[in-house]
């Protein structure tokens, strides 16, 4: 079951800086939209009040209303617990938990609903996460060995699998493959394709071509300097983003050569 | 003028020294039983205020260790409840030349059976009974033994707890001598410095700790230096026909009354009470605690002070300063005249 | 390729001076730890020496009559082991608590205060908790016995009879309690700070709750310093002289908590120090050997619980 | 206009994120019914004001853990259960602080107010001073000038001498060792240490110095500061090698890429990034030492005195002098003197140590990593 | 000056684990060089290599030789210190130090290491840093703010302005934009052409356009499986490694479609 987001006029602050300022978006259920902008221009930290965890960080809080399928994640009474089951997220740097193995970081979601899996069960979310990561290939045979000894990358796509164990029906990216190397992107990017058959994808990104390989939605955000606010500068299907922005520094971003 | 935050000491002595006399100067230190504190602060004290440029220092580590540090060298006179045996005598002659070291009894002061005991100011009882209590044997102020010498009064229902000194303690052990003494049958644990761990009761660290234990608890008793019991009840002991309450003059006669120890040396003062004695007017448990003196110091100056000091704390304005202080009783003019005699030998060594 | 024989840039001179200053630094540092290991053989080498003569004295030659140190001092292990042990009981859950409260629960301005409060009964000295536990709690804990005595009397620990005065081991060991308390809980909360926040958010963006964050990142993460938090409490509580010799009321072991009786080593030397001379004072000194041995034991097996979890430490 | 619109996409009234979720007022229900069933219970076996706090507590939480179990699900309950559970723990710490505190307190302060209670030593004090001002109701006379002295004297000697070993130490552990015998030896020994009974300490160093200077000169206030030493190595290092450890390797990593120097990197990277928590080790390390009674009382003995040097003469301190003045009165029919000027002097130990702390907590602030929270 | 650098039969070990095997590269002064390669390959190992900075982990070791420009960094009474003062450093994982502010963070590789810089010095030097990492801008009003206060790319833009400051010879880049925007790591890229001007340059990417874009020579380097060392495959001209790879893995590896 996916879920479709509206935020409207959010306004976000880490105690009295305002770091992202009037984002009125719409994203629709069973898509994937990506947000692109430069450094600093509060990607990340909106992408973290769509799921809540913006408001872990002290005086870090929220004005506004963001509403997941019509109810105010933000309404007095709801619990942020219950928001974060149904909307998950893969962070920019890997964080898998260093004190469990490989297994249990994948598991490591699905034991908190408390629900007794079998062992067998079990094994088959651990294969399928993995695979759906692909990073089945190289771990299979270390299962039981901690989630911290691997690389960088592989270590990504653990918490990617972690992610995905729990079938959230919101999934959040925060530039999931920027410590990726080209084969696990691809599976990557493959995965997110097929996820959104199922869930609504959101995934920050630096990479224009990525932007545009998955995403069937961008939004590009700017900054106007320091201490400004972050803005949502332009909103649309992500061919258009590309190909005929509205905005002028929508096209001069995504004009650059980079890659 | 005090300036606010200055001191309040009393000038030195308390009381009558002007400019403060005496000729000799510099510091000795001595350590040892914890039951002469209260007194010997109040030596120290009175002590500067006739050699004002002498210092006295004292550890109250307890009467072994004050023996061992004042073998060891490290004390040169030591404050003892107990008198040293034969072996401590022989090695005291490392440090105090060929005459060894010498005892002088220079605080007496009474060991009072103390109680808690609504409405109930004093009893009288004879050892017997007090050893059958502290045994665990009466277990209620009510009993017939108690109530036998205690005409007229109203023995309440109440059971009794018995608080003894958890530590080890010269108290105890004086109290324990005169139960073994007084009442053998009943008091079968010998003379001991640590309560028998077989009768199980209440007990408490220190003097001020039995004593505040008894006071908080109806219906306790304890033993403990007359000095600290304050308002609680007390036992007159039975002597001869007649019961004697405690006393500065009764324990000081107790201590005149003692045997030398034999084989002492001429001007050693250690004494062996008689517990079981009949004679009027004396107060069976003592606590004699000692002063511990070389004969022969390593040189003059220490045996000049040691002397002078040991001299002020028998002598008449010494024991009344510390009577005043500690509460202990003044040793009688006989002992205090031996006790002189025996100081005056204090030399150096070579 | 060039030849090597010339003076090349990886030695040069002047980071050779450098070099001095690491090999000056590390050479002060392996001095620090020799120093403790000659300090530690200084004191075994005291202990050893002045208890040899209690350990092997035979029949008679114990002051107390007892005929071997070890049935001596076999029953103060035992009580020393209780006291210790029931404070660490009542303690650590309580210290790991408010560390907790202090480092993920509290509001965050009222953290430091809070942690400010708590140190404070590290600022109290023994001898007062010794005094407050003597005057003030056993009285105040006696109902409770009286209570314990009449209905629970069947547990072995709480048979035959009560204290009127509640100077018994379960005091002691709250009193204990209340002394190792802020030893675990500044250490824990130091450790539970550092919690990388990457690992809290991880469990939070699963949908952990917060009590599930703490045991997913919290708990894994700070194991073998709560482990050492606790040994460090357990040293403290094991050694206590001053508050145990005031609050118990000692005696031969009974292993009753809530009546008079049972002794712990530290309160058996500080007691009975004083007095003692010749083979008392080695019959002490032995006992505060084993004392010595019984914390070296607990220590190396809290040493081995955590190494087993080393592979998955929390620090790199 | 717009707005008007969007507002139209809530589910007004019927959140899905709120539904199942117990009423607001559960605890206020719970609250209450617990405190009169705990009440009713005592009732039975006889009321006092404590038991009701305590069995309305244990009530409470167990009660809002069943209705939360019922009304929402056993997870939540979990959380709140824990919770309650951490509240409460935090409110049981407090109940001893503030009782001893309060004890303290109401016996000491007046003894601490009492004029020249802070400059004067006792000199000059002897039961019969104590009694006088007993009987007449006058002020206590004597003070802790000399104590006061002694324990800063004694404790800032220790410090100085286990901070720098104990920190070496846990620095040689931590980043030099590699886990060889040697790291394993101290490690080890350094838990041994942590056995060592107070006494023990205080006999060593006596024994030590005694063999050293001779007996006699050997009781002063520099044996002490040995004898706290040894106490204090181990508190020190287990301390500073926990918050070590917790450094993060990257840091590290990222000065020794700059070519930074190991022990320059260590100096200037990882123990201004653990400074907080050395400090508070080493706080508590103090506070553990300073409140010591026997191993002082044997090795700088007793005075009455003020002494400044402490390789000369005996010494007193403050814990030693609050055992002495409370279990041997200056005058033993008088005890009360000397009972408020043991309290009084506890309630300056305790107010030393709160200024420690705080010392403490400023070098913390002034050094720590400045955390952003990401 | 810049140096040249000569892998002679190199392995690279974890413990008993070799990592990466029998490497033998040549990498010329004043160029860059790219590494590229899957997940795991040991590329980031073997750069750790080339300043010692992989012997810090416990159990770590390296057989073989290593010439910076004809002296072995790892013959016996080398300076790790000293090696890693002429090759500098950047991490995969952005890493400020978390007590010192923004400017000491630029000035830590000088002011740790104790050496004395007056005022105007030491503004120079950050100055410039911060210009050639493209964070002057962003960062020039909050100079005393901590380093750790800066959004990800920001945090990773400061390391390399750290980096630079020290004016090392050798630069090592691990990933260095893997958490950049389009804007920084033009900026990054075009700091590393200027660097190459007077510095040899190693750079780790995952991003084979950035590999084209800035890179003279370019290795490949591959893992047969997990357990595995990773091995080098392919090591040329960067034109020749994209359009006419010598060896099929390659082929299949640059061939893909990603960015
Ligand atoms: N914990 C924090 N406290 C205060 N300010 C913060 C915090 N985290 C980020 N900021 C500021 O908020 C703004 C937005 O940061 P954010 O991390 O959301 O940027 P971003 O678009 O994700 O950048 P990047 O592409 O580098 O990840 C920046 O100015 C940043 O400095
Ligand atoms: N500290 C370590 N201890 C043991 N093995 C390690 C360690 N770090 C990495 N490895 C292993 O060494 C191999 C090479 O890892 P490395 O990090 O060099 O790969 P990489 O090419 O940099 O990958 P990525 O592109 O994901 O960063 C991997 O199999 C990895 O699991
Ligand atoms: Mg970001
Ligand atoms: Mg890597
Ligand atoms: O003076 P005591 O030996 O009984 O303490």
């Amino acid at each position: 079951m996916s879920k479709r987001i509206d935020a409207i006029d959010l306004n976000v602050y880490y105690g009295k800086f305002r770091a992202v300022a009037d984002v009125d978006i719409t994203i629709e259920p069973k898509s994937v939209t990506a947000f692109i902008g430069p450094s600093g221009c509060g990607k990340t930290t909106f992408l973290r009040t769509l799921n809540r965890m913006h408001e872990v960080l002290p005086g870090a809080h929220v004005e506004g209303k963001l509403l997941l399928d019509g109810d105010d994640i933000y309404a007095p009474g709801v619990d942020p617990v219950a928001v974060r089951s149904n909307v998950g997220m893969v962070f920019q740097r890997p964080n898998p938990f260093p004190t469990m193995t490989i297994r249990e970081n994948v598991l490591a979601g699905l034991k908190l609903n408390g629900q007794r899996i079998s062992k067998g069960d079990a094994d088959a979310v651990v294969e399928k996460s993995l695979r759906g990561a692909n990073l089945w290939q190289e771990v299979k045979d270390r299962l039981e060995k901690p989630g911290s000894g691997l690389s960088g990358g592989q270590q990504q796509r653990l918490c990617i699998a972690r992610t995905i164990a729990v079938e959230p029906e919101v999934i959040l990216m925060d530039e999931p493959c920027s410590a990726l190397d080209p084969i696990s992107t691809l599976a990557v990017e493959d995965l997110i394709s097929e996820l959104k058959e199922q869930y609504t994808v959101v995934i920050v990104t630096h990479n224009m071509q990525q932007a545009a390989r998955v995403s069937d939605k961008t939004a590009f955000f700017n900054i106007a300097g320091t201490g400004k606010p972050g803005k949502l500068i332009e909103y649309a299907e992500t061919s258009q983003i590309f190909n005929n922005p509205q905005e002028k520094s929508t096209e001069d971003y995504v004009s650059g050569r980079f890659g | 003028l005090t300036a606010c935050g200055g001191s309040n000491n009393p000038t030195a002595g308390g009381s009558e020294t002007a400019g403060g006399g005496g000729e000799l100067s510099g510091t000795i230190s001595g350590g040892g039983a914890s039951s002469q504190e209260a007194a010997m602060t109040a030596w120290v004290d009175g002590f500067r205020s006739v050699q004002s440029g002498a210092t006295v220092q004292y550890n109250p580590v307890g009467s072994g260790s004050g023996r061992e540090g004042f073998l060891a060298g490290q004390y040169v006179f030591a404050g003892s409840d107990a008198a040293m045996d034969a072996e401590e005598l022989e090695s005291s002659k490392d440090q105090c030349g060929p005459d060894g070291a010498f005892h002088i009894p220079g605080y007496i002061s009474p060991v009072a059976v103390a109680f808690n005991l609504e409405g109930v100011d004093t009893l009288n009882l004879d050892a017997k009974t007090i050893a059958a209590i502290f045994t665990g044997e009466i277990t209620n102020w009510n009993d017939e033994a108690i109530a036998a010498q205690n005409d007229g009064v109203e023995l309440p229902d109440t059971p009794i707890t018995v608080v003894h000194r958890a530590d080890s303690s010269g108290t105890t052990e004086n109290f324990t001598d005169y139960l073994a003494a007084a009442a053998a049958d009943t008091w079968t644990y010998g003379v001991v410095e640590d309560w028998p761990e077989e009768i199980v009761a209440e007990n408490a660290q220190g003097t001020q700790g039995v004593v505040g234990q008894v006071t908080a608890t109806d219906g306790a008793i304890t033993y403990s230096d007359a000095s600290a019991v304050g308002d609680l009840g007390t036992v007159a002991v039975k002597v001869g026909e007649e019961y004697v309450p405690y006393s500065a003059e009764a324990a000081s006669k107790a201590v005149e009354n003692a045997n030398s120890v034999e084989g002492a040396a001429e001007n050693d003062m250690a004494v062996e009470l008689d517990r079981e004695t009949t004679a009027a007017g004396t107060y069976p448990i003592v606590l004699v605690s000692y002063h511990i003196y070389c004969n022969e110091y390593a040189d003059q100056e220490t045996a000049d002070l040691v002397k002078a000091f040991a001299e002020y704390v028998v002598s008449e304005d010494g024991q009344s300063t510390a009577e005043a202080s500690a509460g202990n009783a003044p040793i009688s003019e006989a002992l205090r005249e031996q006790a002189l005699e025996s100081i005056s030998g204090i030399g150096v060594q070579g | 390729m060039t030849t090597t024989t010339q003076q090349s840039a990886l030695h040069d001179p002047k980071s050779a001076g450098g070099r001095a200053g690491d090999k000056i630094f590390s050479g002060i540092a392996l001095t620090a730890g020799i120093v403790i290991l000659a300090i530690l053989a200084f004191v075994a080498l005291y202990l050893v020496v002045e208890s040899l003569p209690a350990l092997t004295a035979g029949e008679g030659e114990l002051t107390n009559g007892k005929t071997s140190f070890w049935s001596y001092v076999g029953p103060m292990m035992v009580g020393t082991l209780i006291a210790s042990g029931v404070a660490l009981l009542l303690a650590t859950p309580v210290a790991v608590g408010v560390a907790l409260f202090i480092s993920h629960y509290s509001p965050k301005h009222l953290s430091q205060p809070i942690g400010y409060v708590i140190d404070l009964l590290a600022a109290i000295p023994s001898v007062v908790y010794g005094a407050w536990g003597m005057t003030f709690l056993g009285p105040l804990l006696v109902p409770a016995y009286r209570w314990l005595s009449e209905n629970a009397g069947w547990i072995p620990i709480f048979a035959g009879g009560y204290s009127q005065t509640g100077r018994t081991l379960f005091t002691a060991s709250v009193v204990l309690a209340v002394m190792v308390l802020p030893i675990i809980t500044s250490m824990c909360r130091e450790i539970f700070v550092q919690t990388p926040k990457l690992h809290e958010e991880a469990a939070l963006a699963l949908g952990a709750t917060r009590w599930e964050m703490v045991k997913m990142a919290v708990f894994p993460f700070a194991r073998a310093g709560i482990v050492s938090a606790v040994m460090l409490g357990l040293g403290r509580a094991l050694g206590e002289t001053m508050a145990v010799a005031l609050v118990l009321s000692p005696g031969v072991l009974s292993a009753n908590l809530i009546s008079a009786g049972n002794q712990t080593i530290p309160a058996e030397i500080a007691l009975n120090f004083p007095e003692a001379f010749g083979m008392r004072q080695n019959e002490l000194i032995a006992a505060g050997l084993v004392l010595f041995v019984i914390t070296l034991v607990v220590n190396m097996i809290a040493r081995w619980i955590v190494s087993r979890h080393k592979e998955f430490s929390g620090a790199n | 206009m717009t707005t008007n619109v969007k507002t139209d996409l809530e589910n007004k009234g019927r959140s899905r994120l709120t539904v199942g979720q117990k009423p607001r007022w559960t605890w206020a229900a719970c609250l209450a019914g617990s405190a009169v069933v705990a009440a009713a219970v005592l009732a039975l076996i006889g009321f006092n004001v404590a038991g009701w706090a305590v069995l309305t507590a244990v009530l409470y939480v167990a009660s809002m853990y069943v209705s939360t179990v019922v009304l929402e699900n056993r997870r939540k309950a979990t959380n709140g259960l824990w919770t309650n559970l951490v509240f409460g723990a935090f409110v049981i710490a407090l109940l001893p602080l503030v009782s001893v505190l309060w004890t303290v307190l109401s016996i000491g302060l007046p003894g601490l107010l009492a004029p020249g209670f802070l400059a004067s030593d006792m000199l000059g004090i002897t039961g019969a001073v104590d009694q006088q001002s007993v009987n007449e109701g006058t002020s206590v006379l004597g003070g802790v000038a000399h104590a006061l002295v002694g324990s800063l004297l004694i404790t800032i000697g220790a410090t100085v001498i286990s901070v720098p070993i104990g920190l070496l130490t846990s620095i040689y552990l931590v980043e030099y060792s590699r886990g060889g015998f040697f790291s394993k030896a101290i490690t080890f020994f350094v838990d041994v240490m942590t056995g060592i009974p107070s006494i023990v300490a205080g006999l060593f160093a006596a024994g030590l110095m005694m063999t050293l200077v001779g007996p006699g000169t050997n009781v002063m206030g520099f044996s002490a500061v040995l004898a706290l030493s040894v106490l204090m190595i181990p508190v020190v290092v287990r301390s500073t090698e926990e918050m070590l450890r917790v450094v993060p390797n990257e840091l590290r990593e990222a000065s020794y890429a700059l070519g930074v120097r190991k022990w320059r990197t260590i100096l200037r990277v990882v123990i201004p990034t653990s400074i907080s928590g050395i400090a508070s080790g080493v706080t508590l390390a103090i506070a553990r030492v300073i409140g010591e009674t026997a191993p002082i009382l044997v090795t700088a003995g007793v005075a009455i005195q003020t002494n400044w040097n402490l390789f000369q003469d005996w010494m007193m301190s403050l814990p030693v002098y609050i055992y002495r003045q409370m279990m041997f009165p200056t005058a033993p029919s008088a005890p009360d003197a000397s009972e408020q000027r043991a309290w009084a002097a506890a309630l300056v130990l305790i107010i030393i140590v709160m200024l420690l702390n705080l010392l403490a907590r400023f070098i913390a602030k002034a050094f720590a990593p400045k955390k952003s929270g990401r």
